[in-house]
């Protein structure tokens, strides 16, 4: 907590957490090679893997006990023309409750495509829609990649960055006139 | 409120009955609707305005739009509306329908409700309070006495322009026309 | 709790507890015959003092909804640094944050506690935010005041809902503290007065700026001051002093003792402190040790011409700058031994150090300017021998006499330029024990405290006192407000509102200063023209008395029929065209003989008018000869 | 895959069982449905998109406007991540403070569930109990924030303003109304047997189910789990506070309303303790002027328990003026696209709208 609690105990509790993570990270760095891990808090870890990887990974915490998938997100980098997927894990259980996971991985910008983790967190397809919707991204093996939100065609996935929705209100809605000017 | 003019009532009782009983579609286009429940219910009770949420828009004469319409809702409101039987009136709740409110640089939100479908009146505000929408509805009825909401008039005179703006924004339009197009051209 | 979970087998009359309800008090408000007031921080409808507006347009910076903007009133006649823009808000775009009330920094715009706007006409949703001086029709008495109008009507009084509130408000309205030496250590001895900002502190204050840009236009130089404050923010000192140098080439001297007339519109002085425009100035020209290396600026093309600049203040420093980039060839007269004219002799050393001075004199000279110091014109060289020779002449002479009271034995008193200019250059002016100074100007106070600084050097450890009497009472003493505290705060003695009548000489020497009472300074047009009670007379004792009532230029060194032909304005200030342009043929002039302010940015402004002026000049001179 | 003896129904989203702009395809068998589809996007605005393209401070009144029911989470969430992202600390009181808010958020917020629960299911008269209560407390709002709904109170560094004189007073008053009120709730709706018909057994998950679905908040807690962010990741004061997490084991309507109902009970409590912890002192640290505020480069994804569960935040800054990358994981999402549809397979036409408040579907959350 950014917040102050200058009473919490910093020094006891969260340490102990933060040994269980390191034999976490110990272990993920001995199965995956290539992963790069930064933790930005005591209790949350940031992965970056590799696209392959991922799969595995997922796996790999859910057996841990990361058996919650809070989020699935993406962000557009659009500088170094990759897509950043973002899966966030967490616990049910409540000694683990407190730790976050947030697992990336980059995917080239051009032709995106992933695979689906449906068969791992079932709770992930409605994310993955979402995310084929706004990116543009194809998950491979994803049931119903159909619309969601939308009801237009959009020629660039709306939140992409060079999807600029001040221009494209200007371009299209400021268009349409009132029927007061029409007749 | 002029409770007293009876004779109202014996020169124009279509009017006047449109006027007491404002029934409004049952319909949460936007977040304005949070403040539709407390209206109907105890604390403010709507119904001694006469204003009751019904089912159906068949059974309706007023819509209230309540807050912004995205894409996907205002093809619903425009097939609520055109369900609607004559007359209807609608009314525009809150910043968004006027001029696009927060939602002015949305790229799925319309950001002039009025380029759709006719609308009567507006009520400033994110979010109106309940009592903006007593207000708006006695404001209605001065004007139903005095002939000016005459939206939906307005709506089959210019049905043409009408569907032109929407089929803008939505291609073609799965349903058929609401009244003749090419007719009313020649009249 | 779990035991709840099972259900009771609670009877199937137990819901009809509920009919107890039926004899009670019925919950729901009868509106409209009865109301519910809004609450005191209600967010409704937009009100604005236009009065205390300012036009800075913070508010529609901060719309996130692009609800506000401003609009041109023409009606308006705007205050000095204000602008005649009011905000006009679209209530179709509007969302009641509030945000515009939380950043206002005169506190004009409040939300109002009444929120009825219900038409069939869209354009009525968009408006002037008014309040009930300015907007006859929206604001109702009590009585009056109906819901069924409904067209964003107030009611008259008590319509105030969510306000801004300083300690809670979106801007810091209070400046970062200036680390000074303390009063007691420094009436000792000349060190500098104010120490300067470290990095973090500026970075602080430059932080405070909101970019209203209202001191740009205030300022007469109109120095690019958001940006230079922005970059300074950034932690890029030298891409700030870039910026000042594209209208000031002296910012070690004015980032010192500049008048700062863009604090005083500074849109957060209106009810905190100004952003500390001067200081962060101060702190890029000293933050960067050479402007050499820094600013990389190179000369144009020499052109062949030449260009004689008489007088090394401000403007003089400031048209050598401006003319030598253009690639003319530029040389600078002065009859002090170094640059910046009356900054080197007026403002004393706690103030000014020398060698700021130096460090923008330098620079200047290090692009290739000639400096010919301790070269009086008219005594060194003449005029005309000027005037035959260079191609133009700029007049940047300033004021260099001192004026008098002229009462009687008024020679037996220092005049104040003589006073600073003995003190800078070597000599110290033996000073008696009990001074008065006359005059209630900045000067006044640099020389009061000049003085006080000498008495303690001279006699040090003995009971030294220092007055000044002047004529104004103390609101409309014409020194700044902090010169005054900081005078007040060294120990001098103030008496204002008294005149001096006569200086009381015995055996030669300086007994005192007989003082009448002022009834008024200015006469009814608001000129200077004081009046006195006679009768009500009092006697100041000391040993040594100072005028530092005025200066006046000196233009003795012009041949007189040149000087006849010049132009003076009524006010006696030198008369130029909108070129900084003379009468004279060739001859522009600036600084503190053309304008009133008498200050040091006005006169580079002065300097940045003539130099462009000059430059015209010469091409159109050019392509006449080649036309020719 | 569609039999001949099959139909696909549109529900919503102008339905009078439809709580929200919302709409649901049910392929239906005689009044069985067979699969359910959901069909969210009425109220989708880009809030996201809009988000990239205003400054720190110009995002907070558009964060509250994704939950027009609960906003106060929603500003409390970003507020969180901006702070954490700024490295701004809060006063203790102005935590307090917002655990207050917070709460009494959650009560307004719950008693609308109890609202539309009690009218779908024809209690009207529990319904408009809940409906004035709850009205009641968007007065006192009012009087705090100076909105009734949308509040913009919760801001990084703190809150908005201190609360006004006599507040204290006023929450205890209301609270003490509506308190008084509970024997006759659960009299006329909690412990009405034809209630316990209508909900019981209705819309029923396991809690393996739940965990698999990514349930959260009541929905979860209704099946047996404890787990609450504000016990095992505490956020403003919740971890100075003592107050229990209700559970059932049922997984159904039935449980779900009453773990709503006792958590109602839990807040009042929690508003209590505040009110007597509450230290006397700021309640705003000043943030940066707004128009030059950057936030150095980072990500975090932060969290709160919001009435309906899991709200969390993933804000990514490249150290500019404005967000880079918001995404809010929202409590409804998973619970009106995945849940909802697995519910529903089997159950009656009838039953839907019954189903989906009990799931608590908030639909401007799906869509944003």
């Amino acid at each position: 907590m950014a917040t102050s609690l200058p009473d919490r105990g910093k020094g006891k509790y969260i340490e102990g957490k933060v040994k269980k993570m390191d034999k976490l990270i110990k272990e993920i760095t001995l199965a995956f090679k290539g992963v790069k891990e930064t933790t930005i808090e005591a209790d949350k870890l940031i992965i970056n893997a590799k696209k392959d990887d991922v799969l595995d990974i997922l796996n790999f915490f859910k057996e841990r006990g990361y058996d919650h998938l809070s989020l699935i997100s993406c962000v557009d980098w659009i500088e170094s023309g990759q897509f950043e997927l973002i899966y966030i894990l967490s616990s049910y259980s409540e000694q683990n409750g407190k730790k976050h996971i947030i697992l990336k991985t980059k995917i080239p910008r051009k032709n995106p495509k992933f695979k689906t983790v449906i068969q791992i967190f079932e709770n992930a397809e409605p994310y993955e829609r979402e995310i084929h919707e706004l990116f543009g991204i194809n998950f491979e093996g994803h049931p119903r990649l159909t619309h969601l939100f939308l009801e237009r065609n959009y020629k660039i996935p709306p939140f992409r960055k060079d999807f600029n929705t001040r221009e494209y209100v200007k371009e299209f809605f400021e268009k349409i006139p009132f029927v007061e000017d029409k007749k | 409120m002029d409770r007293t003019s009876i004779k109202k009532w014996f020169k124009a009782p279509d009017k006047m009955g449109q006027k007491y009983s404002l029934w409004v579609v049952y319909f949460c286009t936007g977040c304005g609707i949070i403040e539709v429940p407390p209206v109907i219910t105890s604390r403010w009770d709507a119904e001694r305005f006469g204003v009751i949420p019904v089912a159906t828009p068949r059974q309706a004469n007023l819509f209230l739009i309540t807050g912004y319409v995205s894409l996907k809702t205002l093809k619903a409101i425009i097939r609520t509306y055109e369900q609607m039987p004559e007359p209807k009136y609608t009314v525009g709740f809150g910043s968004c329908p006027i001029n696009g409110g927060m939602y002015w640089d949305s790229y799925n939100t319309i950001k002039h409700l009025d380029k759709y479908i006719p609308v009567d009146g507006w009520i400033a505000g994110c979010m109106p309070r309940p009592e903006a929408i007593f207000i708006a509805v006695t404001h209605l009825w001065t004007m139903i006495d005095k002939g000016m909401a005459k939206g939906y008039i307005k709506y089959r005179e210019n049905y043409k322009y009408y569907r032109q703006n929407q089929e803008r924004l939505f291609g073609k339009l799965e349903w058929p026309p609401l009244y003749p197009i090419e007719e009313r051209e020649n009249t | 709790m779990k035991e709840k979970s099972q259900v009771k087998r609670t009877s199937f009359l137990t819901p009809f507890k509920a009919i107890k309800y039926l004899f009670e008090k019925p919950v729901t408000l009868r509106y409209p015959f009865e109301q519910k007031e809004p609450s005191s921080r209600y967010r409704g409808f937009h009100l604005n003092d236009w009065d205390k507006c300012t036009g800075c347009g913070n508010c529609a910076d901060i719309c996130p909804n692009e609800a506000i903007t401003m609009v041109e009133i023409p009606e308006i006649k705007p205050k000095p640094g204000e602008k005649n823009e009011r905000p006009q808000i679209d209530y179709g775009r509007c969302c009641f944050c509030g945000l515009c009330v939380d950043i206002c920094p005169p506190g004009s715009l409040r939300l109002s506690r009444d929120y009825f706007h219900i038409h069939f006409d869209k354009n009525t949703f968009t408006l002037l935010a008014k309040d009930e001086k300015k907007d006859k029709e929206h604001f109702l008495p009590e009585e009056k005041y109906s819901i069924f109008q409904a067209s964003l009507t107030h009611r008259k009084k008590n319509n105030e809902g969510f306000t801004s509130d300083l300690n809670y408000s979106l801007f810091e309205p209070e400046r970062v503290p200036m680390p000074q030496v303390p009063p007691e250590k420094r009436k000792l001895s000349f060190i500098e007065q104010v120490l300067g900002y470290s990095d973090e502190e500026a970075k602080k204050e430059a932080l405070r700026c909101l970019e209203c840009k209202l001191c740009e236009d205030a300022c007469p130089a109109h120095l690019k001051i958001s940006d230079y404050i922005k970059a300074i923010y950034e932690g890029r000192p030298d891409e700030s002093l870039r910026k000042i140098f594209e209208d000031n080439p002296i910012p070690a001297i004015c980032g010192r003792i500049c008048m700062a007339h863009c604090e005083k519109v500074c849109s957060l002085g209106k009810r905190g402190e100004p952003v500390a425009i001067r200081w962060l100035k101060r702190y890029a020209s000293d933050t960067i040790k050479d402007y050499e290396k820094t600013l990389k600026l190179k000369p144009a093309k020499l052109t062949g011409k030449k260009i004689a600049v008489i007088g090394a203040g401000p403007s003089g420093l400031t048209v050598a700058y401006f003319l030598r980039l253009k690639g003319h060839k530029v040389t600078v007269f002065d009859s002090l031994p170094g640059g910046g004219g009356m900054m080197r002799i007026g403002p004393p050393l706690y103030r000014l150090p020398i060698e700021s001075i130096d460090k923008d004199v330098n620079y200047i000279a290090s692009l290739g300017v000639e400096f010919k110091f301790n070269t009086t014109v008219g005594k060194d060289i003449l005029f005309e021998d000027i005037y035959k020779e260079y191609d133009a002449i700029y007049l940047g002479i300033g004021t260099t006499v001192s004026r008098s009271t002229r009462v009687k034995n008024s020679d037996k008193a220092y005049p104040a330029l003589l006073f600073l200019r003995e003190n800078k250059i070597g000599k110290r002016v033996k000073v008696g024990r009990e001074i008065i100074v006359i005059g209630g100007g900045n000067v006044a106070m640099d020389v009061a405290r000049e003085a006080l600084r000498l008495q303690h050097i001279q006699y040090p450890g003995e009971k030294v006192i220092t007055k000044i009497v002047c004529l104004e009472d103390w609101d409309i003493m014409p020194a700044t407000k902090e010169e005054i505290e900081d005078a007040k705060e060294e120990g001098i003695e103030f008496t204002p509102g008294w005149g001096p009548k006569e200086i009381k000489v015995e055996d030669g020497k300086v007994k005192g200063l007989l003082c009448i009472k002022v009834k008024s300074v200015f006469d009814e047009q608001g000129r200077f023209n004081p009046t006195f009670y006679e009768d009500k007379k009092m006697f100041l004792k000391g040993d040594m008395i100072i005028e530092a009532i005025g200066q006046a230029p000196d233009f003795s060194f012009i041949p007189k029929e040149l000087f006849d032909r010049l132009e003076f304005t009524p006010r006696r200030k030198v008369k130029v065209d909108e070129n900084g342009k003379t009468s004279l043929p060739k001859v522009f002039a600036g600084g503190d003989i053309v304008n009133l302010n008498l200050d040091a940015v006005t006169a580079i402004a002065d300097g940045k008018r003539a130099a462009e002026g000059i430059d015209l000049y010469l091409k159109e001179e050019l392509k006449n000869v080649s036309r020719e | 895959m569609k039999t001949e003896r099959e139909l696909e129904l549109y529900f919503g989203p102008q339905h009078l069982g439809m709580v929200g702009n919302f709409s649901i395809t049910l392929q239906v068998e005689g009044d069985k449905i067979v699969k359910a589809f959901a069909n969210p996007g009425y109220l989708h605005r880009g809030f996201e998109k809009l988000m990239e393209y205003r400054t720190w401070i110009q995002n907070f009144p558009m964060v509250c406007r994704i939950n027009v029911i609960e906003p106060d989470s929603m500003e409390m969430v970003y507020a969180m991540a901006v702070e954490k992202l700024a490295g701004i600390e809060v006063p203790e009181r102005a935590n307090y403070i917002r655990t207050i808010v917070l709460e009494l958020s959650r009560l307004a917020s719950h008693l609308f569930g109890c609202w539309a629960y009690a009218n779908m299911l024809g209690f009207d008269t529990v319904a408009q109990w809940a409906m004035y209560h709850r009205d009641l407390l968007l007065d006192l709002f009012e009087e705090l924030t100076g909105g009734r709904v949308y509040h913009i109170y919760i801001w990084p560094g703190g809150v908005r303003r201190d609360i006004p004189k006599g507040f204290k007073d006023k929450v205890l008053n209301t609270l003490h109304t509506i308190g008084s009120c509970i024997p006759d709730y659960d009299a006329a709706f909690f412990n009405n047997r034809l209630f316990y018909k209508r909900a019981k057994n209705i819309g029923k998950i396991t809690k393996e189910q739940a965990k698999r679905l990514g349930a959260t908040g009541p929905i979860l807690r209704a099946t047996g789990l404890k787990h609450d962010i504000r016990k095992i990741d505490p956020y403003a004061m919740y971890d100075k506070i003592d107050f229990e997490v209700p559970t059932r084991e049922d997984g159904d309507a039935y449980s779900r309303i009453w773990v709503v109902r006792d958590e109602m009970i839990q807040s009042v409590h929690i508003i209590m303790q505040c009110f007597e912890k509450m230290p006397e002192g700021e309640v705003f640290n000043r943030i940066p002027n707004p128009f030059k505020w950057k936030i150095p480069k980072g990500e975090t994804y932060v969290r709160v328990e919001s009435s309906r569960g899991e709200l969390g935040l993933y804000l990514v800054s490249n150290g500019e003026d404005k967000p880079y990358r918001v995404h809010f994981r929202t409590p409804s999402y998973p619970h009106g696209l995945i849940i909802l549809e697995k519910l529903l397979e089997k159950a009656s036409i009838a039953d839907v709208g019954n189903i989906m408040i009990s799931l608590y579907v908030v639909a401007p959350e799906i869509d944003r």
